[in-house]
């Protein structure tokens, strides 16, 4: 075996704290190392260019690069040794970057620390054996979890291209926060009417299955070929028969249920249709307050509905479907702002969050656009938005900043202007964060034309006096203690992870934060990827973002996902594991230890043996590590060849 | 100790000012089977003035008060006034720490075990005897009588030391005055600052702060606020005649909530003490008796509504069966 | 004894719709009995049992796999078939198992000490059983020996004398000698410090000669034909004579026993050099049992290491 | 190839590659300063180690050695953790019965974002393995020594 | 802002691109700074060495507009006391780099209304370095020690803390803003070194004796001594004179850290050194 050892600088990156030229020299007395040299930029095209060549001059069989992390350039340097004729898993890398020079100063310590890890490379690859990827069929379909507007836009972009598309969401009809919105900054434009049409093409779009009040079960199955199963939860309407006339809404007797969709500002029926546009524009029952399930008399939409399409009986049905990959835009939530009892804690009725505003706003509300006071009904004449209220708190472990609060309420301060021509709107703000395209000419127009009195300076405390409500804030650049009279308090809260998402994230095998939000492949180079191969995300779920960038992650996880299953056949992965079946006993334990069931048991001339599915196998190793006579053992990552790098580093 | 057996530490102010407060707590401990240790020779905790001089120098005083009490093996210590309790308490927390233990032996020079605790009467009420025995003792219920509690800054902040009830909306002193009958009207500044111990150095702080609290109690009808703090009563009590000098137009009674514990036990006016109050109370009392007279009539109208609707029902069933049924219970109702 | 009589007849009843019967019957000398395949009547007539029964048939029980196959079994030996069946390496339909209360068996080790100077035990004619002794026969006459001072050091904590899960019962079940197993013997061995087990372990590899009879009569060992320790492919063991190596194997055996050694005694027994091999598997079988409550060979399901639980309870994680 | 005399001591880690080898990645790439011991061999996942490979680095020389893996249920794999914890654990308390300090072996469980966390992990366990001070596990040189005492 | 159409230069004088509106209010006074013509005042600033002698001596102070009469001197950052930093965060355990100046502080502070600086301000000054301002501000002495800062601080910073250490190192270096305040805390603590407990009417007298003011609260008395809740005579205790030598300990300095760390590491020194010959 002739192995070449590539000791890349990385600029001074590496060269910084590691010497380098002597790791290369140390390096070329290693077992089987035919060529040692070290290089400015190993990943850069010269440094491919070079690392090809010597390939070819010194005929060498397998290489090793010690340069950066393996979990971003090993595909690059793979591909290398691909074009210059080698088994691209004829290859190893060492990590003396993140792990070496980035992490200390002292040059000898981290030269002879590089050097060794070479040498555990170096040891690895002379047991490297060539590995030909498998390729398998692909199922040319994706599955988006979520109906905001980010997977809207998904699955149209996907539709558009040909894809055949499924969507599944959890409310009774897509269009997500979006939809609740009464308009939408900086522009101002009506919400509904930018998401509406969208929304019909959804439904409309020859390509796309609509799942509405449906979640994702469960999913198996790899890349290519997934196996998701969907619950379409029970509406108690059958839909195919409904056709959204609203019968059964106005007759519904119950009529203290909680507006889910209008975030209870206004009490609705228990049978409802979220709002005109919605899509399906379906009815549906809540279970919770339907007097035929609570006390089992009644049925008055049954009776008054003219196709006759309520059915008590209903249960969830489940779907099964495979698909080649999934992209999840499940959005956000406010978080449970009631943790703020110095803000009333959601006893006082006029301190309302930012969205039940908007419902009061938008002309599809409860309130048909007039902004009343919940306790009196009257309209308030002065109007005071909270900002981060539930952002940028280290004390109730919400540190981050919710990135589009400041805008809104901004948006919210215009139009509180014009509904009520002489309100007074105060913001209580700490920065004002409005980075994108025309967004600070928006903030100081609210300021400038719309008089909205900007206050800097966070809130203390709410309390009722009399009918009014008390704002006590500070004014940190009069250097003063302000209070305000309000009629109504309006709360920009803070937004989290949907509700469920990380139960989502483990059926999707995908890493999520401690707040819920999704795991990103890389957060710069890498942001609508997860590291599940086939899991793109789109919107709020990876991240607080606006419309507009919820917009362009939609977009890119289509791209994405069309680059996935653009190809008829896909490559298995062949880092997987195989079977010697001379060894193998057929003692079952690797069958009863895989996670994904990817080893099943044979008859071979009547001797019971294990068998590895390779398309299902995802190379986690467990079976190797279970198997007592190691009899299995998972490519690229054998016993043996940890075995030799530990033994690399043995000092007796 | 047993459970129901604590050290006491009364505060200067129970001496003084606070005398009312003393005497009635005296009173609903032995009532609800408290016995109080008098801690031997107990002196100031320093109170406010001594942890704005120096932590360590309160500490040193609060220890040896646990000193004393050791001396007569008290181990848990119960007061009523929330300023000892919050010197105490930071005491205890504080010595936790090494250095600062040694600072504050360097002052008192007498060592201290570990193992002593320190909670507020009102604690020790609500969460070890327990608001159903508080019912059962309750003789005369203040049925009609709008009360407003009044917690004061120090009894429930730092969150982090006093560990008792919520910082911000703390419900114990609610549910007590519900537990005697009374009707607790939401107070949104129950936990704001009425001027603790600047009422004297700077005079215009009490009004101001004391005032904004009077003028909310009076402006939502209250009859009495009720409070828990020597220091709070002083301002909103003793000191309202100044604060209305200043434009308060309310004048609302300021009872300790001992006090209307004793009453509402049916001890006697000695154990209550309300003639120790600045502000008289009685008229307080006589809006209860007439609101409670009201609650009583309207109470009888309804029950009247419900027996003559009763008797119609049974009369158009005319079934003899139902109407022996019916009749019995309209009897019952009567 | 009577209940050998008992066990004799049992097994005449079943051995025809059986392919065989394995008990113990006379080995190499008298105080050495031999494993005993009977098939027909006349094999019978040699089955002997009590305290000289020391082999653990359940060791043959995998190579018989697809014959319906009979056992005659101590308690201990029917745990080790229970743990056969619960990895369904071994059909429980294909074992017949008679069981019978065992009284514990002999500690050649502890014999030879006792007879020291006297004689060697092969030189010993003959063995009498009465209530708690033996009575040897030896060459310098009749030697009397307490069964407990010469029994095998797992009888004297022994939880379960009768085969619980035996298709016959033959004779009435005995008490357990003790109710919990309380590792006393491996506590003795924590009190030398740390340097001290090191310095003692190589001590007792340094004598191993690596003949594998440890795991050759291991009967949870089902793939001892293809063992680890002689391959090239994994690599884990060299086949030089070090210390390392050889200690190496044994912690190879005791992982892959961990969670499932029934404590049989059977390596240990087996070693021609007498190193204790049974505290290395009795360490990991305390270490599961306190984890995951899991005693081997009960049937009390999939081992523990072949599964997990999402919330483990009894592991304390280390907060950094 | 060996330690750094006086300045180093063996420290192995078995990483695994989804999570804590990304923990690692993201504390160099936040600069956090470690010590240099570690020395990391990159597996698929924590339920890829079998135990022996944590005694072979033990017996062959290691002063520590340290296994990080994905949090439970974070595991790309899924289960993988799960087995790695049954295993590990019960690895750690099997230790002592042959001599071997159980703090020389650590099992942990690193996010691919908690780079702060790493450096925690690896700091305070190279300083943990600098106060238990080298491992004497040589048995070759002992067995030549009984051998030369029984041969005198 | 109408752009002035002129091609030229904007404020900075650098040359403007076609169109692009140059701020320049054709016509504007020039804007120079210090417009009253104020005294300047002390400050370790940029001012010239006639103005630091000025005899005003009044401190610099981030003045409220509101309060006529005061300016702003320019803050030389460089000029920042580190070391006043370290004293307050060892002082009170806190971080103050914390505080990203929300105002929490300030908006639920009871006493802001009575401050010179708001409680925020003061944060800021301690951010800055600038010692002189924060010991000689009133409001370290107006702080009621209400704890409401440090509920609602979204950083989790102990404000109040903050406020108590700025207080005791004013106290300590003598600076006391509120003689009131001062003085009542001497006169209780005085009442209480005299007979083991407080007693309002020995303080009272004491607090009268110390400021002057004779009327304070003199219109209480005829509420309260009627009703005895006004004892004239003291209850001292028997172990006043303990309590007493615990408060002129801690005047004499007993309990200053140091000199408690110097003899903690004295004893453990002398308890190792015994404890190591025992163990050898």
């Amino acid at each position: 075996m002739r192995i070449g050892v590539f000791i890349c600088h990385c600029g001074s990156n590496i060269a910084g704290t590691v010497d380098c030229a002597s790791v290369a020299s140390v390096a070329s007395t290693y077992p089987d190392v035919a060529y040692a040299t070290d290089i400015m930029y190993a990943c850069a095209e010269p440094g491919q260019d070079a690392i090809i060549a010597a390939i070819k001059e010194h005929r060498l069989t397998g290489v090793v690069v010690a340069s950066c992390t393996p979990r971003m350039h090993e595909p690059t340097f793979r591909k290398t040794v691909e074009r210059a004729g080698l088994n691209r898993y004829m290859f190893e890398m060492a990590n003396i970057r993140e792990h070496v020079s980035w992490i200390g100063k002292d040059m000898e310590a981290n030269t002879n620390k590089a050097s060794e890890l070479v040498r555990m490379a170096v040891s690895k690859l002379r047991l490297n054996r060539e590995l030909k990827p498998k390729s398998f069929p692909v199922t040319k379909r994706l599955l988006v979890v979520g109906g905001g507007v980010a997977g809207i836009q998904a699955a149209l972009d996907a539709a558009d291209a040909g894809l055949e598309v499924l969507m599944v969401e959890k409310q009774p009809t897509i269009g997500g926060k979006m939809a609740k919105l009464d308009k939408t900054f900086p522009t101002v434009d009506c919400s509904s009417c930018i998401l509406g049409p969208r929304m019909v093409d959804v439904a409309q779009h020859p390509n796309i299955t609509l799942y509405a009040y449906s979640e994702v079960e469960s999913i198996s199955g790899y890349v290519g070929n997934f196996d998701v199963k969907i619950r379409k939860k029970a509406a108690y309407v059958d839909w195919s028969k409904c056709t959204g006339c609203g019968l059964c809404t106005e007759k519904c007797p119950s009529k203290k249920s909680y507006d889910r969709f209008n975030e209870g500002v206004g009490p609705t029926t228990a049978i409802i249709i979220p709002f005109p546009q919605a899509i399906p524009k379906k009815a549906s029952i809540e279970r919770e307050y339907c007097r035929q399930f609570n006390t089992g008399k009644c049925g008055v939409c049954a009776k008054v509905c003219p196709t006759g399409a309520i059915n008590y009986e209903m249960q969830d049905e489940f779907i099964d479907a495979k698909v080649g990959g999934i992209v999840a835009a499940t959005g956000y939530d406010l978080m449970d702002w009631t943790v703020y009892q110095e803000y009333g804690g959601g006893r006082y009725p006029d301190v309302v969050t930012s969205l039940q505003y908007e419902r009061m706003l938008s002309a599809s509300g409860p309130t048909g656009g007039h902004i009343k006071r919940p306790s009196d009904g009257e309209e308030p004449k002065d109007v005071v938005f909270i900002q981060c209220v539930g952002s940028r708190d280290v004390s109730i472990g919400r540190p981050y900043c919710s990135g589009f609060c400041c805008m809104y309420t901004a948006k919210q301060a215009i139009l509180t202007k014009d509904h009520i021509p002489d309100s007074h709107s105060y913001v209580f703000y700490m920065d004002i964060r409005s980075p994108g395209k025309g967004y600070d000419e928006f903030t100081r127009r609210v300021q400038e034309e719309y008089q909205a009195r900007y206050i800097r300076g966070r809130v203390s405390m709410v309390y009722p006096k009399g009918k009014k409500l008390i704002v006590r804030g500070a004014d940190t650049l009069m250097g003063t203690q302000v209070e305000v009279e309000a009629d109504l308090v309006v709360l920009a809260v803070g937004a989290e992870a949907a509700k469920g998402a990380p139960h989502l994230a483990e059926k999707l095998r995908i890493s999520y934060d401690s707040y819920g939000f999704f795991m990103e492949g890389h957060p710069k180079l890498r942001p609508v990827e997860t590291n599940t191969a086939g899991v793109f995300l789109a919107g709020a779920c990876q991240g607080l973002k606006d419309i507009p960038s919820s917009v362009a992650q939609g977009s890119a996880a289509a791209a994405k996902a069309l680059a996935l299953l653009s190809r008829d056949m896909l490559d298995s992965d062949p880092q997987i594991a195989a079977v010697n079946v001379n060894r193998c006993v057929g003692c079952r334990k690797c069958i009863e230890v895989c996670p994904f069931k990817a080893i099943q048991e044979i008859d071979l001339r009547g001797q019971p043996k294990a068998e590895v599915i390779e398309t299902v196998c995802q190379g986690c190793g467990l079976c190797n590590a279970t198997c007592p006579q190691g009899a299995i053992q998972l490519s690229h990552f054998t016993d043996n060849q940890l075995l030799a790098e530990v033994e690399a580093l043995c000092r007796f | 100790m047993s459970k129901a057996t604590f050290g006491y530490f009364p505060g200067c102010s129970g001496l003084g000012t606070s005398l009312e407060y003393e005497r009635s707590t005296r009173a609903v401990c032995r009532e609800l089977g408290l016995t109080l240790w008098d801690i031997p020779d107990w002196n100031c905790c320093g109170s406010t003035p001594a942890h704005t001089v120096d932590p360590v120098l309160s500490s040193a005083l609060s220890a040896r008060v646990f000193a004393q009490g050791e001396t007569a093996g008290i181990r848990d210590v119960v007061t009523p006034c929330p300023s000892c309790l919050s010197n105490l308490r930071n005491a205890l927390e504080h010595m936790e720490d090494e250095l600062f233990a040694a600072r504050v032996e360097a002052l008192t020079e007498r060592p201290l075990e570990a193992g002593h605790s320190v909670k507020s009467v009102l604690q020790v009420i609500v969460e070890d005897i327990g608001l159903d025995k508080v019912k059962e003792r309750v003789r005369r219920p203040l049925v009609g009588l709008r009360a407003v509690p009044y917690y004061g800054c120090l009894m429930t902040r730092p969150e982090k030391i006093m560990r008792f009830d919520d910082p911000e909306n703390p419900q114990s002193l609610d549910l007590l005055l519900q537990a005697l009958g009374a009707e607790v009207l939401p107070f949104p500044l129950k936990v704001d600052c009425c001027g603790g111990s600047l009422g004297i150095p700077v005079r215009e702080s009490v009004p101001r702060l004391s005032g904004r609290i009077l003028e909310l109690a009076g402006e939502l009808g209250a009859d009495v606020i009720v409070v828990a703090c020597p220091l709070c009563q002083m301002n909103l009590d003793l000191r309202q005649g100044q604060i209305r000098a200043k434009g308060l137009d309310y004048t609302v009674p300021v009872p300790y909530f001992t006090q209307l514990m004793a009453y509402a036990f049916g001890l006697g006016d000695e154990e209550a003490a309300f003639k120790l109050l600045a502000e008289d109370i009685s008229p307080a009392f006589s809006c209860m008796q007439r609101r409670a007279g009201e609650i009583k009539a309207e109470e009888a109208r309804v029950a009247a509504l419900a027996a003559q609707k009763a008797a119609a029902k049974a009369g158009r069933t005319g079934s003899g069966q139902s109407q022996a049924k019916s009749a019995g219970a309209a009897g019952g109702e009567a | 004894m009577a209940i050998q009589d008992d066990i004799k007849s049992a097994i005449a009843e079943v051995l025809p719709g059986l392919s065989c019967v394995i008990g113990w019957g006379a080995g190499p000398e008298p105080l050495r009995a031999a494993p005993l395949f009977m098939r027909d009547a006349a094999d019978v007539e040699k089955f002997t049992a009590g305290f000289l029964a020391v082999n653990n048939p359940a060791l043959f029980l995998p190579a018989l796999k697809g014959a319906k196959v009979g056992l005659v079994v101590k308690g201990c030996d029917a745990r080790s078939v229970g743990q056969l069946v619960a990895e369904n390496l071994v059909k429980r339909e294909e074992v017949h198992l008679i069981g019978y209360p065992c009284r514990g068996i002999i500690d050649m080790d502890k014999t030879a000490a006792a007879l020291e100077g006297r004689c060697e035990p092969g030189e010993v004619k003959g063995l009498r059983e009465e209530d708690g002794d033996i009575v040897l026969d030896t060459p310098g006459g009749e030697v009397r020996l307490a069964k407990t001072d010469v029994a095998a050091d797992k009888c004297a904590r022994c939880r379960y004398p009768n085969a619980e899960s035996a298709d016959v019962f033959v004779g009435e079940k005995i008490a357990p000698v003790v109710e919990r197993d309380d590792y006393a013997d491996l506590a003795a061995f924590e009190n030398m410090e740390l340097d001290a087990r090191k310095a003692f372990w190589e001590m007792e590899m340094s004598r191993c000669i690596r003949c594998y009879a440890c795991r050759n009569s291991c009967p949870l060992c089902v793939c001892r034909d293809h063992c680890v320790a002689a391959s090239r492919e994994p690599h884990w063991l060299t086949q030089a004579d070090g210390v390392r190596d050889k200690l190496f194997f044994q912690l190879i055996h005791a992982t892959h026993l961990a969670g499932r050694c029934t404590g049989c005694g059977e390596c240990e027994r087996a070693c021609p050099v007498g190193i204790p091999l049974l505290t290395l598997k009795r360490a990991f079988s305390r270490q599961v049992e306190g984890l995951f409550g899991y005693t081997a060979g009960l049937d009390q399901g999939m081992p523990p290491l072949l599964t997990f639980k999402l919330e483990e309870p009894a592991i304390k994680e280390r907060e950094w | 190839m060996s330690v750094l005399k006086e300045k180093e001591l063996r420290v192995i880690g078995f990483l695994c590659n989804w999570c804590s080898y990304g923990g690692a990645d993201t504390a160099g790439v936040g600069r956090f300063a470690q010590p240099t011991d570690l020395r990391i061999v990159r597996v698929p996942c924590s339920g890829r180690i079998n135990p022996l490979f944590v005694l072979k680095a033990l017996l062959g020389g290691a002063d520590g050695v340290l296994v990080s893996g994905c949090h439970p249920r974070d595991c790309h794999y899924a289960e993988g953790n799960f087995y790695a914890r049954r295993r590990l654990e019960v690895l750690k308390g099997f230790l002592p019965v042959l001599g071997i300090d159980p703090r020389r072996f650590e099992y942990t469980w690193v996010s691919a974002s908690e780079g702060q966390r790493w450096q925690h992990v690896v700091t305070t366990f190279t300083a943990n393995i600098h106060a238990l001070g080298p491992a004497s596990f040589s048995p070759e040189a002992r067995e030549l020594q009984i051998l030369n005492a029984a041969a005198r | 802002m109408q752009p002035c159409g002129r091609l030229g230069r904007n404020l900075r004088g650098s040359r403007t691109a076609e169109g692009v509106p140059c701020h320049r209010r054709p016509g504007s006074a020039p804007v120079f700074a210090n417009p009253q013509g104020l005294s300047p005042v002390r400050g370790e600033a940029n001012a010239p060495a006639f103005v630091r002698k000025c005899k005003k001596q009044c401190a610099f102070k981030l003045r409220n507009v509101t309060k006529r009469g005061e300016c702003m001197e320019t803050v030389l950052l460089n000029g920042r006391d580190d070391a006043f930093i370290r004293a307050v965060e060892e002082s009170s355990g806190q971080v103050v780099a914390r505080c990203y100046q929300c105002g929490n502080c300030t908006a639920g502070c009871p006493m802001s209304f009575a401050y010179d600086y708001s409680v925020s301000q003061v944060m800021r000054l301690i951010q800055a370095g600038q010692k002189d301002a924060v010991l000689s501000s009133k409001a370290v002495w107006l702080c009621a020690a209400c704890n409401t800062c440090s509920q609602r601080c979204p950083n989790e910073i102990n404000v109040a803390g903050v406020m108590d250490a700025c207080r005791q190192m004013a106290r300590r270096e003598k600076k006391f803003a509120v003689r009131a305040m001062r003085a009542f805390v001497d006169a209780f603590l005085d009442s209480v070194k005299f007979n083991g407990r407080s007693h309002e009417v020995g303080i009272m007298a004491l607090y009268m004796l110390y400021t002057g003011r004779v009327w304070t609260d003199v219109e209480l008395a005829p509420k309260v001594l009627p009703k005895g809740k006004m004892p004239l005579l003291p209850h001292r205790i028997k172990g006043r004179s303990e309590v007493a030598a615990i408060i002129d300990r801690y005047k004499q300095g007993l309990s200053d850290p140091e000199r408690v760390r110097a003899r903690l590491a004295k004893d453990a020194g002398a308890e190792s050194g015994k404890g190591k010959e025992a163990v050898s």
